[in-house]
């Protein structure tokens, strides 16, 4: 045995076919219970560290443990991972693991036609078929005659080979997922020493018997897969060319939260983070509440109100508030947020969208709460969006979110949502050293100082520290004088300070750069997007361009202000396409801007956009034959 | 309640310091004119020069104090002081963080962030400026108006049950428990003071006549003829004692208290202030005219630690715990692979 | 004396000359305790039962009491009446009453050139004058000049002409409101006897001498006017001409209440009013809290989250919920209102609009709350919105938006504003009886009850009175499946529920009548409006059009959905312009859905248009010379 | 606590006629089934219809509750469920309105609707599910949850002060006041038969047992095994006894309660549900493990004026005073003109 492992390495050239793949698309789907999350990562770690570009996507139920063998209980992580640069969890899966009759019940209709299913026969009792209302056993009625299936009846050779390790029972089930991960790795040519590890890192200490078990798991479904030659071909996805660089791989979640720290260790003031606990944003504040040490105060609040009150009193006192939330919390904080546009203090509210309106299906992803980000609070009332295209760029974006809440003294909305959140993809780390430190200072020389005075490059106000001698001023969600802050009622002055908010959320445009544009810089169609369908709306555009059509694509990280250059853009194009997972609100946005015709391909269904059915989209826009 | 004495000032300071020059703009007759004339007083007591305070309020009659102060000061928005509040008083920790209130603001809108900012036990010193109505909205009924008052909103009476504010401020955990009456510039003083020297979240209920809309609402028990007979004065470690010839006292039957003759047999209870359950102060807060005296003074005062200090020392912990924060090795992780 | 009434009314023709005028602006302005709005209402009342057509605008301060004498102190009351149809309280003043110094220095540049300045004397003493940084006293330093200025010790004439009725002090020189009105009285020639009845009917019984000396100081302040012949020319305006009817006169505020109660009497259900006081929007509370016995049941709530939590819970019980708040308020309420939209349970939301952002400037009005009542709810959440143009129209306006959120089960956002709201007009009062019942029982039937079954016509699921046996069911803001409403993460069953619920509102489309265009019918400038601007924006097109340019207006009552015939309409002019109290939200709104260019003229001082600075924006978008 | 008897049912109902049907999703060994199956039997016993129920819930792993009811049922937002249902029995106040909440619910984002509706006394059957959890939201500490509980938001332990639900409840005014253990069905059963008997805002916390994310935190003094010595149960008129052998019992020593030998001498305190002041229940409220026995049962129940009645009240009271709606009459106000 002690050659496996080389042999995984090195490929099993000798005794059958390997075939190059560019890329793979492969689901693990099983009960809440079975751990798939788990195989899932390991899986995308160890490609990730073999050197190959992947992409994720984990779809949870929305209960914390749903019943066992139900539709609504199924768990699924979806890898793409490939040998060049790749931006989705793929459209279609090339190999489904389902562990029981509801998995392969509800992602059956995703396996390409001739893929390759393995199945857990031991999840697949009458008991099982009942509660999905499989007449038959798919395993056996010759259902699946299109597929190539892979059968065992995995929980049993589990339990067996756990055994020397020194488990039994519920435990010893407990590895049937590593032992898929083993016939997987074996699948895919995986080197399976960085898994093992890490399971040995992670558990040696504490549980050295679930280490061991878990090691003889996947090593037994590996040696399962290899000895009875399971697959005649197996497959090899090769290295992915990646710009020079350290990588690592990172949910969105994540990223965000390491921007916000990174926003309270290099702008010199702390951050506080107040937060009240919402999927998909939680894991925000958990992380965060693990770096106290970098100068973030977390709070976890009462409610959401409080978390966005208390967050607009400590810019008032002086460090950085951000906040944090999905939808239906970021609705309840549209008044406070507004007390923030009034008084002009920073603000970073975090918004990891999920699918609405109401509670709607909290666990699903959608880019819908842009027009509520732009206009949901009472009266006219600016704040900047930004919003990331990928789980990386969360990090940038969000330290940029807190640069410019602070540089221009404004709430900046952050638009994030549950794909962007939850997936992951390698990441080249950026040098900390070089993230441009913040600590503005203007304004705060207590001889003349005004409160409201503007700064002439920003229009913002000053920032005053709470506590420092000489500055004391008052400030209120009243209408404020010019200059001094105090109330005013003047009709004139608050058509003057209207302007100035408004002014001051317009010179933001000077931080963007120009907007590249991928494919043809003019022609007949301009797709624009923006937030977490960059991947596939550029793979989609990429592909059609390809396709020798003159397609142009366009991404947007600012949703307000729009990039200065957006308006001369838009006119090169006969046709301007959006594609977002919501009725069509950029498309509206960019109508109401420009006044002009904007075509929308609108999906609400909760989940991401494929490749394939962009493609088809985009030609319906392009003039046909052309 | 034991005077307390206040260390001599660093620097001398007059009431007129702590005033913002913003000309006072309360109805004539108004409550709060008092109520800011204490503040400013004690204030000017401390030692402590404006810049190291700040007045935090949300939005009604009351609400405008901070305006008045010289004072950082953040007049905010309905009901939402106190998580202002606490966001100040986290990001600026030796500030010294006062919370102007109205009973419509703490107690309607604001319930919520009222009893949990007192359970954390956070180091604000609150004043609900109670005159049993909206002021600002030109007088709808409000959570501590009584049944049957007949008012804009309340055409043929309130039917709402009135909210106790310091029985709901000690379920909540309230460290520092007052009250207190605009018509009594030198015990409004003294209770304010008592407030500042307590660390953690200080609650001072203010009993404050509306003019306008609720006049003379507290009259009959407040009202400086009678007072001496219908309200009582706590003092810890002292007889619960009152009436003009200190007359009658407080004797303590099962769970309630008797209005008794304070004659040498009658076991007359002993205000403590620090009594731990809390039973006490409880019990205190429930006594309303006409059958028993109304108290003013300090229902409760015991020691926990303050909010922001257990925040702050997480901080340190982990400060300790990791050393200088590494932004570098944050962004690394624990997984890294490189691409030459 | 007993002929001076008769006097009145035929008017003084012997001795002076009197003028006849289209229209005049009267505005009084004292200090908050002078009950100015008193004698505005006064006044108003005097000119509607004569029969002038009226606009009013009463101007308060935020203060409750405001130091007297001060700026902020003022209190204001403007009145527009003429001999024809006026919609508007006037753009400039033509007589000012200024009962002290900061009066005048507030409402002075408000004054014709020309017009007639009535002062009282001892409201400019040196400390009121100090108090508004008056140097010197302006009625006496010639900077008056160019005005008509009547000044007389109004205070001690009062004292003095009270005293026979038994009053002294401070309870005398109270009624000086009474002497100005009739000071004014007799320079507008109107009637005093209607007057002396209110005042009889309002105090004689509970305070006789009050109500003789409120009447002594009415004739003493016309006698005054008349007896040293004050005016030279007095001057009348005729009656205009109505429609035939039966008329009151009514504020926007009134009308709201009065048609929520309607809606209680003939929609079969009561009404659960849940609100949270707030201004400009508490006289509607009020104003319920009154009228119980029509069915409505008033519910001041904790905050306005409970608000409008309970009102969506007495929806789901079966009775109409009913909110009401501002804009702040609104703001708060929006992730419930979200929850009517998702269980599709009717609910009618009141937003009197108000100058923000945040607090802003609390009684001054604003348009500007326009976006937020479109899109201020997380995720893609569609809710219709209707805004009447008049006091008047509140009523229809409301009663229609209680029948469509029946009909189509969905919250419906009515967007009345503070100038509206406070302000009052001549109101035709319509048949009780002719105003349509709704009672829906569609779906109702036990057998085969689908809770969210879709009535073909409306799109609307059935309206289920909790505690019908039979008819038990279960709802909640997690999407839903179509017909059974049972929760569903199926994407595409989310997919048909979000269209189910855009086309429901879509389908309100048909309650909306063909769009009336004033004006030229096509050509080069079409005014779009909306709200409380109608009054403003029709007068100034009624002007350029009466000059011979080819513009058309057109007021919007529904703003989601727009009237289908609206896009027709918008191409058959060469520029839309779009004139709104905010930055411009209606005309993005319809760049937005008609992909067009429209022009905003755009003003945010919190307070109305006037005609004049109309006309001159209309000519700005009109060709030059044409 | 003085068993209820029940009136005979007009029908028989078996608690599976209140079941909806839908399958039943909270974790294996949740604390949650047996308060579902604890309210079916309670309520199948009661003679009324599925259909003359509602239950009103806001958004938690407990509030999932009313979708596995056959009667009304509204799954709301997260904390609002008591502002909801206030309106639902104001619409529809013959129906029996229950509502079932969480530690996060109904404290956390739910607190001010939860001090207002007791305070009110609406007529709502209020069942807290008390995890000391955000259950739902996978692991977050509560408002209940301990000092120094370590958990996903709080890796160094939390810092708040647990808010004390009953407390709270009786200082809001509540007129029904219960505490029971989701391990313990006759208690349950008992304390909801009680509840649904008692006409006004009763409120029960109901010790849950969140078997994922704060397994056992309950155990040490509810565990079946010491529970007769850690845990002390109320009956009306009784006095407070406790232990396996009912050795031990609660005297009073002025405020505060001693646990000690229920020998003959010692004056063991008799519960009195109806104690005027309230200082009774706010006292046992306070007792906690391991200083005292942890009670059970029933803490206050007195009566007031449900808060639908006083609002029916001024609606009959305006249509006597008024009449019959006469809205032409509405219409036309105090003062017209005609014009022809
Ligand atoms: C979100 C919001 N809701 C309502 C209001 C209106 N409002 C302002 S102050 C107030 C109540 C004031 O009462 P209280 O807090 O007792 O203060 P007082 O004026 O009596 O001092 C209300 C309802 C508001 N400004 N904002
Ligand atoms: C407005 C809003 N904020 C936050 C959430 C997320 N959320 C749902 S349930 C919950 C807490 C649940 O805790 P609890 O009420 O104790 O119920 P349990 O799950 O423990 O039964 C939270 C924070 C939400 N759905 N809506
Ligand atoms: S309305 Fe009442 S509380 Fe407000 S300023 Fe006037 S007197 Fe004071
Ligand atoms: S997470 Fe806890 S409270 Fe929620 S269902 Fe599971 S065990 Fe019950
Ligand atoms: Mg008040
Ligand atoms: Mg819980």
């Amino acid at each position: 045995m002690s050659t496996v492992t080389e042999d995984g390495i090195l490929g099993n050239t000798e005794r059958h076919e390997i075939k190059e793949l560019d890329s793979v698309t492969i689901l693990f789907a099983g009960d809440s219970g079975d751990g798939m999350q788990i195989t899932g990562s390991q899986f995308t770690d160890a490609s990730v560290v073999f050197g190959n570009d992947i992409s994720t996507f984990p779809d949870f139920p929305a209960e914390i443990r749903a019943p066992s063998g139900t539709l609504a209980g199924v768990s699924a992580y979806q890898l793409h991972f490939s040998n060049h640069d790749i931006r989705t969890p793929g459209d279609r899966v090339d190999t489904l693991v389902a562990m029981n009759a509801a998995a392969l019940k509800k992602y059956l209709p995703e396996l390409e036609k001739g893929g390759i299913l393995i199945a857990d026969k031991s999840g697949f009792g009458p008991n099982e078929l009942k509660k999905v209302d499989y007449a038959s056993n798919p395993l056996e009625d010759g259902s699946l005659s299109e597929y190539r299936v892979v059968q065992a009846d995995i929980t049993a050779q589990t339990i067996a080979a756990v055994k020397p390790a020194g488990l039994t029972g519920r435990n010893a089930e407990r590895c049937k997922n590593f032992y898929t991960l083993g016939i997987a790795y074996y699948l895919y040519d995986r080197p399976l020493e960085p898994t093992f590890d890490e399971i040995r890192k992670r558990f040696a200490k504490k549980e050295p018997v679930i280490a061991e078990a878990n090691i003889a798991a996947i090593q037994a479904g590996y040696n399962f897969a290899h000895t009875i030659e399971l697959f005649k071909v197996t497959y090899r996805v090769r290295r992915a060319v990646f710009e020079p660089g350290t990588y690592r791989n990172i949910s969105g979640n994540l990223a965000t939260a390491m921007g916000v720290a990174a926003a309270a260790s290099r702008s010199g003031r702390k951050v506080f983070f107040g937060s009240y606990p919402i999927t998909p944003a939680s894991d925000i504040l958990h992380e965060l509440s693990r770096l106290k040490h970098f100068g973030v105060l977390t709070f976890q609040a009462e409610d959401e109100i409080a978390a966005v009150a208390s967050a607009v009193g400590a810019s008032f006192g002086g460090i950085l508030g951000v906040t944090c939330s999905s939808g239906p919390g970021i609705a309840l904080k549209s008044e406070a947020i507004n007390l923030a546009v009034m008084t002009e203090l920073p603000l970073v509210v975090i918004d990891v969208q999920r699918s609405g309106p109401s509670t709607g299906m909290p666990t699903k992803t959608e880019q819908a709460d842009l027009l509520m980000a732009l206009f949901g609070r009472n009266s006219d009332s600016p704040i900047p969006v930004i919003a990331p295209a990928t789980p990386g760029e969360c990090f940038e974006c969000i330290y940029e979110a807190a640069r410019v809440a602070v540089k221009y003294m404004t709430p900046v909305m952050f638009l994030s949502d549950g794909y962007l959140g939850n997936g992951a993809e390698p990441w080249k780390i950026p040098d900390a050293a070089a993230l441009k430190a913040f600590n503005p200072s203007w304004g705060l020389d207590p001889a003349g100082f005004k409160p409201y005075a503007r700064n002439p490059d920003t229009g913002a106000r000053p920032w005053v520290p709470v506590g420092t001698p000489g500055l004391n001023y008052r400030t209120t969600g009243i209408e404020k004088a010019e200059n001094s802050g105090g109330i005013s009622y003047d009709p004139e002055n608050h058509q003057r300070m209207t302007k100035a908010r408004f002014d001051k959320v317009a010179k933001i445009a000077q931080e963007i750069p120009a907007t590249p544009v991928f494919g043809a810089q003019e022609g007949d169609l301009l797709v624009v997007s923006w937030g977490g369908t960059y991947g596939a709306t550029l793979t989609a555009a990429e592909t059609v361009f390809a396709q020798g059509k003159k397609i142009g694509h366009v991404h947007l990280r600012w949703l307000n202000p729009l990039p200065p250059d957006l308006g001369s853009i838009l006119k090169r194009y006969k046709k301007i396409l959006v594609p977002e997972i919501n009725v069509g609100q950029l498309a509206y946005h960019l109508r109401g801007t420009y006044g002009i015709p904007v075509e929308s391909y609108a999906r609400i269904r909760g989940k991401a956009f494929t490749v394939g059915e962009l493609v088809t989209a985009y030609h319906a826009q392009l003039p046909q034959g052309a | 309640m034991t005077p307390t004495t206040t260390p001599a000032p660093a620097k001398a300071f007059t009431p007129q310091d702590f005033h913002s020059g913003l000309i006072v703009r309360w109805c004539p007759g108004c409550g709060d004119y008092a109520i800011l004339a204490a503040v400013q007083k004690v204030l000017s007591e401390r030692g402590k020069a404006p810049h190291e305070y700040a007045f935090v309020s949300g939005i009604g009659c009351s609400s405008r104090f901070p305006l008045y102060m010289s004072t950082y000061g953040f007049h905010s928005i309905h009901g939402r002081a106190l998580a202002v509040a606490t966001g100040v008083k986290a990001a600026a920790p030796s500030q010294e963080v006062w919370v102007i209130t109205g009973d419509g603001d703490c107690l309607s809108i604001g319930g919520n962030h009222f009893i949990h900012a007192l359970r954390r036990n956070q180091d604000l010193k609150i004043i609900l400026f109670n005159n049993e109505i909206y002021g600002l909205t030109k007088g709808q009924y409000s959570p501590t108006s009584r049944k049957g008052l007949v008012n804009k909103s309340a055409p043929y009476g309130v039917i709402d049950e009135p909210a106790n504010p310091l029985r709901l401020a000690l379920a909540a955990g309230a460290t520092f428990v007052a009250r207190t009456a605009d018509n009594d510039m030198a015990h409004m003083t003294e209770v304010f003071r008592r407030a500042a020297a307590h660390k953690g979240s200080a609650f001072i209920e203010v009993l404050q006549n509306c003019v306008i809309f609720n006049d003379k609402v507290f009259e009959e028990y407040y009202g400086v003829k009678t007072r001496k007979d219908t309200l009582i004065y706590l003092h810890d470690g002292q007889p619960l004692l009152y009436g003009k010839t200190v007359e009658r006292g407080l004797r303590l039957d099962g769970f309630s208290f008797s209005s008794v003759e304070a004659s040498g047999e009658a076991k007359i209870h002993v205000h403590d202030e620090h009594e731990s359950t809390g039973a006490l102060a409880n019990a205190l807060a429930g006594l309303t005219h006409p059958d028993y005296p109304v108290p003013l003074g300090v229902f409760r005062q015991v020691e926990r630690p303050a909010y922001h200090e257990l925040m702050y020392e997480q901080v340190d912990a982990a400060r300790k715990a990791y050393g200088e924060p590494d932004l570098a090795k944050l962004l690394k992780g624990p997984k890294t692979w490189t691409v030459s």
